[in-house]
């Protein structure tokens, strides 16, 4: 199981590979930390339209360092820019966005992600301080949640797994997720394995997954390019 | 990204029989009578449609009723200067009517919009319009639990959108608008102008074109009322 | 009794009189029809802010003949001007105002008010189209509901009772009565008479009212200009 | 009519012990830092502060901590760059923390200034924040039943307000200052200019005044992650 530390894919590639299915025209949210990188790998010819909790629809990347306005930022803190046809409004109308439906996807990251689609991300549990944010609110109203997501922890635990051990962030919420080693939707309850690296055997990919990865049709090769 | 279409024609010509229906407005202000039009010419039947009112004169809501196309009216005011479409079917049974407090009529719609499947207000605690709901008692005071309210369209009208559907509209024209562009399952938006995105300033969108998904020019749109002290008759 | 057409203030007076309670700096709501003839006679000196459901705030007087603009209406669908500072906002907020208790007083019509404070004002039975408006929303939230009205209905029916007996507008909502004879609190469950017309008998004019009119302190001349 | 208060300390100087106030801004953006620090040279004790966050570094709500004036925080995530004030209370049993879901502290508040005392939601739904929070389901979805959240006291910060209240924002500025201004008995505005009314034109007013008590003109206005980043202290 030491191979795959040296096979996994980067943040960047798990990123790449969460950007090809945002399709052209889509409205997205993109949580804080990790998966704000998605926007960099946003596919040529497609119009994406990103949204951020704090009141901002169709911004774009961070400005040059010392162009900084700190009043336009997104729900990271982050300082970025604004593309033709964004919009401001205030917080409930942001989340009237996120809870009523209107975005298309919201891809975020995890601690763990269970077979029935719950989802933890947001606390490690009773020590230090907690902080939710819009986490839980995004999990219920996009039409397609996805988590991006190292396959297991730092410590090579499964961060796919048959029921979440920390508190959740939401109940069956997840319909796919792109990890370093592969691409896996939850349907009727159950892990369906879509791609995985080539290098890595449906064995060794099932030894390091905390759930059965089941199958459902071929299983392509998760190929991602050089970042 | 371009949710232009090329017509209000092309713009409603997907709205099947059955469809409930959200149409901005309250009274004249706002009412989008080019979309109305270019729906009762092509003549789906048995919707339902959501407004503040019910029709005035013989254009716009009231040339639907006549036109046979509507089963069920949600609404507060059902009421107008010429009211004679909607009186003559309510009395007659062919509509069947929901009233519904006007601010209540509203936070329903928002809460359609917003993802919010019920809420307590203290209007009509107490009255014949709160029989068969469920209360409850907050701090001491009663209060009526309301659901949230959708459609599967909403026709609205506003005064310039740009070509990912951001809106602004025009002075008390705005009312149900923006409520209704966030509760409907497909929004159809006649705008006075169309420009290019990045036009509208960012500060000023009152519609974030994320509730907008068809918006189609009509530069010389009429306002209701003005067609009702012309005597305007849909044909 | 017959008097009593003879004495009493016309509807312009009874609005005048209402006016009158209407501090500076107030935020104001007054329903369609005979309650908008309130806005006439603001006290000089005074600044009344005019709400109106459907999306102003700080409207003003009805345009000259030919200048209206119908998309700038009030409630009742009459043509209205703008006040510097003026505001549009739409439907939801517009009600989050008058449910929320940010209007300082709404002045609205009656067919009946009783003297626990419900009323009835937005439906005379089960005839006719039933069309009820923003009246249930407009009594829950301002923080002062007053009626005007005739003190009795057009054959001489008493218009302030024990109990209503038309469909209810709102539950206990009603603090003050405007009438053409007289001006009522409602505390605690009863009427209580503030001021009455000089030229009328307590006597003859508890004989025009559905339920008792409590004394509590001296009764006022209501005293109206000619208008 | 004219809501115009002379300096940042009389805005805030009737803010007694004990008050619940709510303070605009999303991390730096829209902080009132000038309304904040005339509160903390005034100094009232046991105050709840809801925020969406809980102060970053040395000034504005961080500096409200650690002068010891806050009993309490509602907000949905206390962590920023340098959230050492914040942290510090928390672990040593000094502040009560209440987590909020930022959707549904954004709700709550707006159903606290629209007079809606309860309502629900999905979010929270089957986690430990729904704990002992009535639930129900509708069509089948389970939701969270969460209730409105006032304030006796809102600090916003907006770009140019008018003497009648009205209220324009920067950017992403604008936040949570909307709803706050509804949703609290007394709202005290900084703005960076103040102009008469009607130079706001009508269409692009983001608050009436109508939710604006007092209006109060700071045109140096600081921005909060400017201050951090020149590792500005209260003092």
């Amino acid at each position: 199981m030491s191979d795959i530390a040296n096979i996994k894919l980067s943040n960047a590639q798990i990123a790449w590979r969460a950007a090809q299915d945002i399709e052209d025209g889509s409205y997205v949210n993109l949580g804080i930390g990790f998966p704000e990188m998605v926007a960099r790998y946003q596919v040529a010819g497609r119009k994406a339209i990103y949204h951020t909790e704090n009141g901002i629809l169709d911004f774009g990347p961070a400005p040059a360092p010392g162009q900084e306005d700190w009043d336009l930022i997104n729900a990271g803190k982050k300082a970025v820019t604004l593309n033709p046809g964004a919009a401001f409004f205030h917080h409930a109308d942001s989340f009237a966005m996120v809870r009523g439906g209107h975005l298309d996807v919201a891809i975020l990251g995890a601690f763990e992600v269970a077979e029935n689609g719950d989802l933890a991300n947001w606390s490690v549990g009773k020590d230090g301080v907690p902080a939710v944010g819009g986490a839980m609110d995004l999990v219920h109203g996009a039409k397609r949640v996805a988590v991006i997501t190292d396959h297991v922890t730092k410590t090579g635990a499964p961060k796919l797994v048959e029921r979440c051990s920390l508190p959740l962030t939401g109940v069956g919420c997840v319909t796919r997720v792109y990890t370093s080693l592969a691409v896996v939707d939850i349907e009727g309850g159950r892990f369906v394995l879509r791609e995985k690296l080539a290098a890595i055997s449906l064995g060794d990919l099932q030894a390091v997954t905390g759930a059965t990865l089941n199958l459902d049709g071929p299983v392509a090769d998760l190929i991602v390019p050089e970042l | 990204m371009d949710k232009t279409w090329d017509c209000p024609a092309a713009a409603v010509a997907d709205i099947p029989d059955g469809a409930s229906v959200m149409i901005g407005g309250f009274g004249g202000s706002g009412a989008p009578i080019e979309l109305i039009h270019a729906l009762i010419d092509r003549g789906p039947r048995d919707l339902t449609v959501i407004n503040n009112n019910a029709g005035n004169g013989r254009i716009g809501i009231a040339a639907m009723i006549d036109a046979g196309m509507v089963r069920k009216i949600i609404c507060s005011f059902p009421k107008s200067k010429d009211p004679r479409a909607f009186t003559a079917a309510y009395l007659a049974g062919r509509i069947e009517l929901e009233l519904v407090p006007q601010g209540t009529l509203a936070e329903r719609i928002r809460a359609g919009g917003a993802g919010i499947p019920a809420f307590y207000t203290p209007t009509s605690f107490g009255t014949e319009l709160a029989a068969g709901k469920p209360t409850a008692e907050f701090d001491g005071r009663g209060y009526v639990q309301e659901r949230w309210l959708k459609a599967d369209y909403a026709l609205v009208k506003a005064e310039t959108a740009d070509r990912h559907g951001n809106l602004v509209y025009r002075k008390a024209g705005r009312n149900f608008g923006p409520l209704m562009c966030m509760a409907a399952a497909a929004t159809v938006v006649q705008a006075t102008r169309i420009v290019e995105p990045g036009a509208i300033d960012p500060e000023h969108v009152v519609t974030p074109g994320l509730f907008v998904d068809r918006v189609v020019a009509v530069p010389d749109a009429r306002q209701e009322e003005d067609l009702n002290i012309e005597g305007a008759v849909y044909a």
